[in-house]
């Protein structure tokens, strides 16, 4: 069992900026139905930063709320702050996380930076977000994920 | 917090049930006075036992089993390790040969015993059910062999509530000189069972199903199987399940049972009809899609798949409305695969991942599933509408 | 029965205790309302599992450990067999010899898994008592061997009440570097119980000796700890222990431990003198002794000889007149052989049979007592008078 | 687990004919206190048949309802019909015995047993009884009895 953080909870019940951009300057979308996630961020770039960002999601309250928060960090930002969010701080920002749900947090970031890309190379600039995890065939959302209570998955 | 509405609408007996009144204050006197240890030689506990013993005989009676065929346990996974490794083991001993074969969608607590035995000298079969969520004689036929141990195959599965044609798969075991267990834990109550009947060798149940407590259940262990005990020690329940009994969980089990039989014959087209109702509305929505036959089927379990939503983020908006139902989404559960029955019927995971889980029960009324066809629609197109994927994976719906 | 008179002295508290009406209390809202399945989503399911954690929150507090240390198990017997089974497989499996060590006066939940291993690979030595009913580190060091798994030493002895230098025990057996589980089923809330403290790496506990509920006990798994699950399935427990948690129960534990820590400090010397009182009474007897040294000793009970009587007829004579206690003779068990525990101390078997074991417990009176010491003299005539041979054996008791 | 008959526990509660005839003409003593039970049964015989009969028992309820029994049901027997009691005898008078507790029956029928081959050989008469089961070192008491509830034999 897992329990929601107040803070997700809002997030998953009034989501933050959900949406498209009509005509976005970035276009990210990471996960896969197959896995139960998917997550679309589309944002406008003015001076290099975000200016406006709006997002889709197929998946549970975490990915949800993460997606939901992460483009309330984003917003305003640089497009090197943005890209430099991590899982840890949209965890921390939403007053953690089940350990299980971290995975959402990639997702959301990974998003992001999949936007920000996006934008970069469309412009003939180099990609500055690094690698995206949750594309990685062998990355493991659930590496670092060491439950601290016990849990169980079965009813 | 303030998406908790005080009304609740409970569909989700499959995960549990509330101890009925009637079998709380079964129970209640050996909570107190009735304290004895059912052990000891004194009035207390010569009191205790003949509570315990009572319950047995009841609960033997309502099965089709002979009285002391009836071993107490401490619930239903209990009871699916012990016959599982207990008999298996046992069967070795007396020359059975290390093969032993469960179905594809057995519930946890027989899959992981039976992968636990393959990493311990067995060979494990698996009969996978059929796309209709039953499981066919046939099928169980192709996979054993002439010295095979032991079969288990779950009576009513939990997630489906489609029922096996238990006999006949007892039958096909039995051919090659096999034992026969069945988790019977969802099935308890629902249909008539009879241990003699059905021709089974072992089965497992929990009280907690059937409007009993939770943290007991009863093996059914037909004279003469070989068995190995999985709790040791003191000897009790005839040497098959050690510890001091729980003598307010057996009489509270026994009590439900008898209610469930009792209420059954008005109880189950109740449950069908409201079933059916809810059934209905939810196919009404487009790109949704019912799981496993309702050919063979307990009567207040529905599984359905709401095609392009994720099933936790549904399950938690219906539970902002007081609504409790259950999904096999994996991220209800924090794995990545979802539901193992699901995809054992074949159901693509991307469609699993939007499976809901209804179940009626006792206590449910047509309210109770006219709100929730009221609740449900609105939730669903906010989800789709929500999905970057919906519109182009389902078209819109129309 | 004529026999049964209405009056009620339970001097058996070894054996079971009632619930104790304020864990009742606690109990029953997660009978009803409160029914959710702990591993549930929705509200209902949260609210069982808060009662859940909070009761593990409460244990752990109690008992000196980490919360996810607290694995609620369905009794003592269940968490024995899963701590010595579990942990010593799973040592192996990670490279430890297969030598275990257990007391010779274990309770059968502990001597049938750890006889089980021995038949199952493993070599099992037993560390005997002495005869004052005490385990010495000394005789446990004899018999360690460099890469023992298991160590298995219970805290206090149940028939005797001896209680055992634990923290000593668990000192020799990490020094081989072997893991150290303790029985602590009848010393919970009678000693202040610090898991850090005494430096065990597993124990067991039971809810029905503490005023709880039967059916539902605590085992202590040190982080870290090696550990293979005895129940698999859902994964509930932190993978330790599947199957729908008991909440009903482990709230009632919880709150049946904090009670035994709230009254210890005016309990213990209470039944203490009570139990001295009723010691005295007995040796006041020709021909008796008593059990175990008291220097080491549980506060409440007391296990004594009455030579040249058969202790099944005692009991039945003390019941007629309502009086119920406990004794070590085979004839109640229906084995031959007198309990295992006299006779590891080395109690003779003619003598054996003749034991009382008395435990006082939170409603014992000294009226109890006082009507207990009245009773028993004259029946304890009546029955050597009856022997033949109790002149000829002990003399005429002057 | 095992609950005695009414009727057990009115002869144990009540057990006839307890004592020693003094100058009896029979004696026989069996069983052994390392096992917990022991019997004594005098006669004195009239014309080969009880005349009187008394017991002592050390043992548990079982043991001392069957011995008492068994001195109600031997008095006035002929010494054959005496010899001829057999536990299952004994156990039927007494409405049944727990499977455990069947032993005891035949302590009581081994004792009357040894007593009437005492009166014979003391006068030069041949032994009638047979073998003494309890005293056969493999004697198993247990032999026959096959539980038919669940028992337990510990606390
Ligand atoms: C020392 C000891 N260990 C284990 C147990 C077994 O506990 P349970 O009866 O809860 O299975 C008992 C009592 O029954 C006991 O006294
Ligand atoms: C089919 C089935 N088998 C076994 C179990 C396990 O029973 P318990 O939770 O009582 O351990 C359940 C439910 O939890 C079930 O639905």
């Amino acid at each position: 069992m897992m329990l929601y953080s107040d803070k997700v909870m809002d997030h998953f019940n009034n989501p933050r900026n959900v949406g498209v951009i009509p005509d976005a300057d970035g276009v990210g979308e990471v996960g896969n139905p197959v896995c139960g996630d998917v997550m679309k961020i589309t944002i406008s770039v003015e001076n290099d930063h975000i200016d406006d960002i709006k997002f889709q999601t197929l998946g549970c309250g975490a990915a949800i709320a993460t997606s939901s928060i992460v483009t309330e960090m984003a917003r305003g930002m640089s497009l090197e702050e943005a890209v430099s969010i991590t899982k840890k701080h949209v965890a921390e920002e939403l007053g953690g996380l089940p350990p299980a749900k971290m995975h959402c947090s990639v997702l959301a970031t990974d998003g992001l930076k999949a936007a920000v890309d996006d934008y970069l190379v469309k412009n003939g600039r180099p990609p500055i977000a690094g690698p995206i995890l949750s594309e990685d065939p062998n990355f493991d959302p659930h590496a670092e994920a060491i439950p601290t209570t016990p849990e169980a998955c079965d009813l | 917090m303030a998406q908790e509405e005080s009304r609740t609408i409970y569909l989700d007996y499959a995960a549990t049930t509330p101890v009925d009144a009637r079998v709380l204050e079964a129970m209640l006197p050996f909570m107190s006075e009735r304290y004895g240890n059912a052990n000891s030689l004194y009035a207390l506990g010569r009191d205790a036992y003949r509570g315990l013993e009572d319950a047995r005989e009841r609960v033997a009676a309502l099965i089709g089993a002979n009285v002391p065929e009836v071993v107490f346990t401490g619930g239903g996974s209990e009871g699916d390790n012990a016959a599982v490794l207990g008999i298996s083991r046992a069967a070795v001993t007396r020359g059975r040969g290390a093969h032993i074969v469960v179905s594809g969608f057995e519930h946890k607590a027989v899959l992981e015993p039976a992968e636990y035995l393959g990493k311990h000298g067995f060979e494990v079969s698996i009969v996978m059910p059929r796309p209709d969520g039953v499981v066919y004689a046939d099928d169980l036929r192709a996979v054993m062999r002439p010295d095979t141990a032991l079969v288990s195959v779950m009576h009513a599965n939990n997630e489906l509530g489609t029922v096996m044609p238990i006999k006949e798969l007892a039958a096909v075991a039995h051919e090659s000189g096999a034992y026969f267990h069945t988790d019977a834990v969802q099935v308890l109550g629902k249909v008539a069972w009879d241990a003699k009947d059905l021709g089974v060798d072992a089965a497992t149940f929990t009280g907690h199903k059937i409007y009993g407590p939770k943290g007991v259940g009863v093996m059914y262990l037909k004279r003469g199987t070989p068995y190995e005990a999985l709790i040791m020690g003191g000897g009790q329940e005839g040497k098959r399940r050690s510890g001091t009994q729980n003598v307010a969980g057996a009489v509270g089990f026994a009590r439900a049972l008898e209610l469930m039989e009792e209420e059954r014959e008005t109880e189950n087209p109740r449950e069908t009809a409201l079933r059916d109702r809810a059934i209905q509305g939810i196919l009404a929505m487009p790109n949704t899609a019912l799981n496993g036959t309702l050919d063979a089927h307990l009567p207040g379990t529905a599984n359905l798949v709401i095609k392009g939503v994720e099933g936790e983020a549904m399950l938690l908006q219906l539970d902002n409305r007081g609504i409790a139902v259950s999904t096999g989404s994996a991220c209800s559960s924090g794995s990545l695969e979802p539901s193992h029955v699901l995809l054992a019927i074949g159901c693509p995971p991307e469609i699993a991942h939007g499976s809901l889980r209804l179940t009626i029960g006792r206590f449910t009324t047509t309210e109770d599933i006219d709100y929730f066809l009221d609740v449900l629609p609105p939730i669903i197109e906010r989800l789709r509408a929500m999905s970057p994927v919906y519109a182009r994976m389902f078209g819109n719906g129309s």
